[in-house]
């Protein structure tokens, strides 16, 4: 657990790690979308609008995955104080939200065509709707935070967060939904596998940029901690 | 729990001292209330089936009001201090402003429910249905409020801040409260209730550690 | 056995990501009194903070096994609340009686002024108060920031003979202070040096 | 003039409207706009026709939500002495926070318009009445609130309360905002503005000079 | 036709329906000094407030010709603001430069704390940030309540010689204390005998 704890070791590992992530990451999002944009066929009923789908699932699981490892880190801040955890939580947050908004903005693109409309009140998508406003509360708090200088706000919200989840994936039952259930399944999934194979591929691809990406901004965020801590030491020093 | 019962007491004096800040919560809901059916228009039935949820979401915010005074003057005027010092649990302490809030805010608001309801056309039979929805609702609401009184505690931006923390969070109770009709959603109302109160004065109490560091 | 001690052993502190001071360590035997000097900013206040508990130290250990009465550089009255009802209410949490609250008002010489609103005292009649919840809680070890703060002469002197007594009685005091406390013979600790 | 601008811009900084913090009440509003279709469900008519309400809802709120912040910390913490001392007028800090409060809620508000109207499913043409309704019925809002914090401010018991009845007069605004359908409702939303915003100052003035003495 | 002069006469203060104190009287030329002791509760800010215009007399006369420059038992920083942003801001008001600004800060030895936030200072160092923002708004009488509180031995002798160079150019300066500030040869008030 504590194996990472020292920053040095983690900048060391993250300074290696992060190209190679880019790298494959950007490969196979790109081999994904074009095989997914260009090289599979259409839809036998949504016909090319289909194609948002290879953006679409992928974001809406990074968006939903991403609130998962966002309270899983905070809750390691908070119950080991790790010293990266907290660091690696708000670097999470925002990424997440953006994965969740592209969902939200490539589905409803998706709906007008299919639908006839951009948005319907429908379970799955308030309850994506409502991951975002969780996405933003913690962005909020947990700047407001540190501007006071750190607090374990951000922190509990984001579990208590997750302890909402199920219960908004249960109001599925409060209304009948327009959007189709799971059809991707580790066994039997009832989608073509031309269909199949490019969409893992992007998401596999969209995964490794997300991991990237955070990695990137924890650099970003340990660089600057130590910056400003020099410069208070500085200020202070003649004061 | 001599203790927490004069922690509860004092809370409820402090809150006298303000009456503005009790009535406050009650003018929105009745402003709110005698808002709608000019929305809408005069069409009875529309009104009366967005009676419920008019009336929720108004409690909702109603409960959002005093946010911003609920906790932040203990923090900065030192009184957290003192509670600490004397080996107080901040949760006791949460606890008991949980029971003040509630008290200092649901009462008023069923108290004003009827007038609200007449505003709304809401036909006297539903009442009493709407206000067992809100007695049962109301204190989840409430601990909702303290959480996010709890977590902004000396931020800047408070009440945009907390409700922000708190509107998705209130989802669930909202959708129960407004689904009373429906069968067992008054069991769920008291469950989601009972569950945000157990977990409220915990998570304020660590929200409130924070903030006395 | 030997009596029960106030043991600070190279403690350090940080604000705010910045280190204020650090290898602070004594030790105060009941009856004793720790002066604690130093420049604004040299972290008197934090030390305190530290003592009751309101901060955690970025290093080095403190154990105390005395509870504590703690007196800020907020004096934490709520205004609309009379005198009386303020040290009452701190007086039901500390378990003391109604007496202890009576003793404490003649103590500061605040008798005239229970039944006024703490919004209407002036800043040294607040003060005053605040000194005297600190000296009803009945607690052993009081950590005060400067106590002296905005006193007239005579609550000065009130000040030092209730420091007396409580040191007499066994009680420790941590005082952070500019100007003399009419401490006798306390210990000192300069911050910042 | 120079200094007037400066309270504003300092209000502004205060109410956390540093310049990007926005996205904070903008967000705050979509998601109260977002609580209605949970509450009166998803019908999109339904959710049309009321949406005027919902914003106004919103509005009023917002207007609200600050009301025990508003003027009583610079009372408690001296501001207002220091301004006085300065030969400052209070009505100027009056109508300087005035302006900064309205900006600090309604401006938002007009931003989040658009897409709490998808999620209302308020057919875009209606949209720009919408906006128009809140531009001019918003700033009475603004003036009533921060009249009732100079009220109550530094008051307790029955004068806090006092302070509170300038509210109800909301709610002539509140019925010409949500029926802007009807003729000459835009022209009464302005002219109450204007009166509001001609009065507030010196309203709000008198009541601090007397929560200073 | 002589400098002009604060002139008291025959003051009365009420507060709370009650008499503080009556029959106060004095008259302050330019360079002058009034130190004004007394008891807690005797008056002492509320003369101050009377002085500065924000009480009205229960009877007698103030004849005021001069800007007033305000540091009360208050500090008036906004938390989340910084020292600067505080400073610039009532410089503003009192349409002074962004160089009389450093000087005030520079003269209470606070240059190195200006991008702190407010809510972090010290209580030395907000004192020290209530009396740079009286030093630098230009104003002739400066009315000071208990200004040396909580302040260390160097920023008291700051601000000494603060008062000495404004008296020195023709300021007035009406300082309440419990404890010498250093003014030479001020006049005295005694309230409350
Ligand atoms: C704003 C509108 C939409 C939102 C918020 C949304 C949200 C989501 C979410 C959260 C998932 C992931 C489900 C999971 O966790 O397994 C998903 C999957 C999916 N969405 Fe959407 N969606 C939207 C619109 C649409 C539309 C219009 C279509 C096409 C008609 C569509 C087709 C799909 C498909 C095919 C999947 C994969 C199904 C599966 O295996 O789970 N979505 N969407
Ligand atoms: N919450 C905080 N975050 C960051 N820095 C802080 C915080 N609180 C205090 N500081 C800094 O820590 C230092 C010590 O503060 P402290 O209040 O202990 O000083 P002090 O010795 O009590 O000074 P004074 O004599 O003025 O009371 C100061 O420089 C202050 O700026
Ligand atoms: N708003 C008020 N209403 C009623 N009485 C008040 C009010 N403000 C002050 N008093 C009373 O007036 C008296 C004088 O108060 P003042 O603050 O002037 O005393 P002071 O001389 O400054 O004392 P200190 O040295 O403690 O600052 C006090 O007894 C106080 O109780
Ligand atoms: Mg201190
Ligand atoms: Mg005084």
């Amino acid at each position: 657990m504590h194996r990472f704890a020292n920053p040095a070791r983690f900048l060391r590992i993250a300074r290696v790690a992060t190209p190679i992530l880019t790298l494959t990451g950007l490969i196979c999002s790109a081999v994904g979308l074009w095989i997914g944009l260009f090289a599979s066929p259409p839809d036998y009923q949504q016909g090319e609008s289909v194609r948002i789908m290879y953006v679409h699932v992928p974001a809406a699981w990074l968006g939903s995955g991403g609130y998962l490892g966002l309270a899983i880190a905070s809750a390691v801040a908070l119950v080991w104080r790790h010293p990266l955890a907290e660091i690696a939580a708000r670097a999470i947050a925002p990424v997440g939200a953006l994965f969740t908004a592209i969902c939200l903005v490539t589905g409803s693109l998706w709906g007008k065509p299919t639908w006839g409309t951009y948005w319907v009140w429908d379970a799955r998508l308030t309850s994506m709707l409502v991951l975002l406003f969780l996405y933003l509360g913690y962005l909020a708090l947990s700047t407001a935070e540190a501007e006071r200088g750190g607090g374990k706000g951000a922190a509990i919200l984001a579990i208590v967060g997750v302890v909402n989840l199920p219960i908004i994936k249960y109001s599925v039952e409060w209304w009948n939904t327009l959007h189709q259930g799971p059809s991707i399944k580790l066994t039997g999934s009832a989608i073509a596998p031309a269909m199949l194979m490019p969409l893992l591929v992007s998401l596999a691809g969209f995964t490794l940029l997300f991991g990237a990406i955070v990695l990137m901004r924890m650099r970003a965020a340990l660089a600057t901690q130590q910056v400003t801590a020099r410069a208070r030491r500085l200020a202070e020093a003649h004061a | 729990m001599s203790v927490f019962i004069g922690l509860v007491r004092r809370d409820l004096a402090l809150a006298l001292l303000r009456p503005g800040t009790l009535a406050l919560p009650v003018v929105f809901f009745v402003l709110v209330a005698a808002l709608f059916p000019f929305a809408v228009g005069p069409d009875a039935r529309l009104l009366a089936r967005i009676a419920p949820g008019v009336l929720w979401v108004a409690a909702l915010l109603a409960a959002l009001l005093p946010v911003e005074t609920l906790v932040e003057p203990d923090r900065a005027d030192g009184t957290l201090d003192q509670l600490v010092v004397r080996g107080l649990a901040l949760e006791l302490v949460a606890a008991a402003r949980l029971i003040a809030h509630w008290l200092g805010f649901a009462l008023p608001l069923l108290i004003a429910l009827p007038v609200a309801a007449i505003l709304l056309q809401v036909p006297m039979a539903v009442l009493p249905r709407l206000a067992l929805g809100l007695l049962l609702g109301t204190p989840a609401l409430a601990a909702l409020a303290l959480v996010a009184a709890s977590l902004t505690a000396g931020l800047r931006g408070g009440g945009a801040l907390a409700g922000l923390i708190v509107l998705p969070l209130a989802l669930p109770v909202l959708i129960f409260g407004v689904g009373i009709a429906a069968p067992g959603a008054l069991r769920l109302l008291a469950a989601s209730s009972l569950v945000a109160v157990a977990i409220a004065p915990f998570a304020a109490g660590a929200a409130l550690r924070g903030a006395t560091r | 056995m030997t009596a029960q001690h106030l043991r600070v052993d190279d403690l350090a502190c940080e604000r705010g990501g910045r280190r204020v001071f650090e290898h602070v360590g004594f030790t105060l035997a009941p009856g004793g009194a720790l002066q604690v000097e130093g420049a604004n900013g040299a972290g008197k206040s934090s030390l305190l903070r530290l003592l009751a508990g309101l901060l955690d130290p970025a290093g080095g250990t403190i154990d105390n096994p005395f509870a504590v009465a703690w007196v800020g550089h907020e004096v934490t009255l709520k205004p609309g609340m009379t005198l009386l009802a303020e040290l009452h209410h701190w007086a039901r949490i500390d378990r003391r009686s109604a007496a202890d609250v009576d003793a404490a008002l003649a103590r500061f010489d605040l008798s005239a002024l229970r039944e006024l609103p703490c919004s209407v005292l002036s800043s040294g009649q607040r003060r005053r108060a605040a000194l005297a919840r600190a000296s009803l809680s009945g607690a052993a070890l009081w950590l005060l920031d400067e106590p002296s703060v905005g006193l007239d002469a005579a609550s000065r002197a009130r000040l030092a003979t209730t420091l007396a007594d409580h040191r007499g009685g066994g009680g420790l005091v941590v005082a952070v202070t500019h100007e003399p406390l009419g401490l006798d013979a306390p210990q000192r600790l300069r911050l910042g040096e």
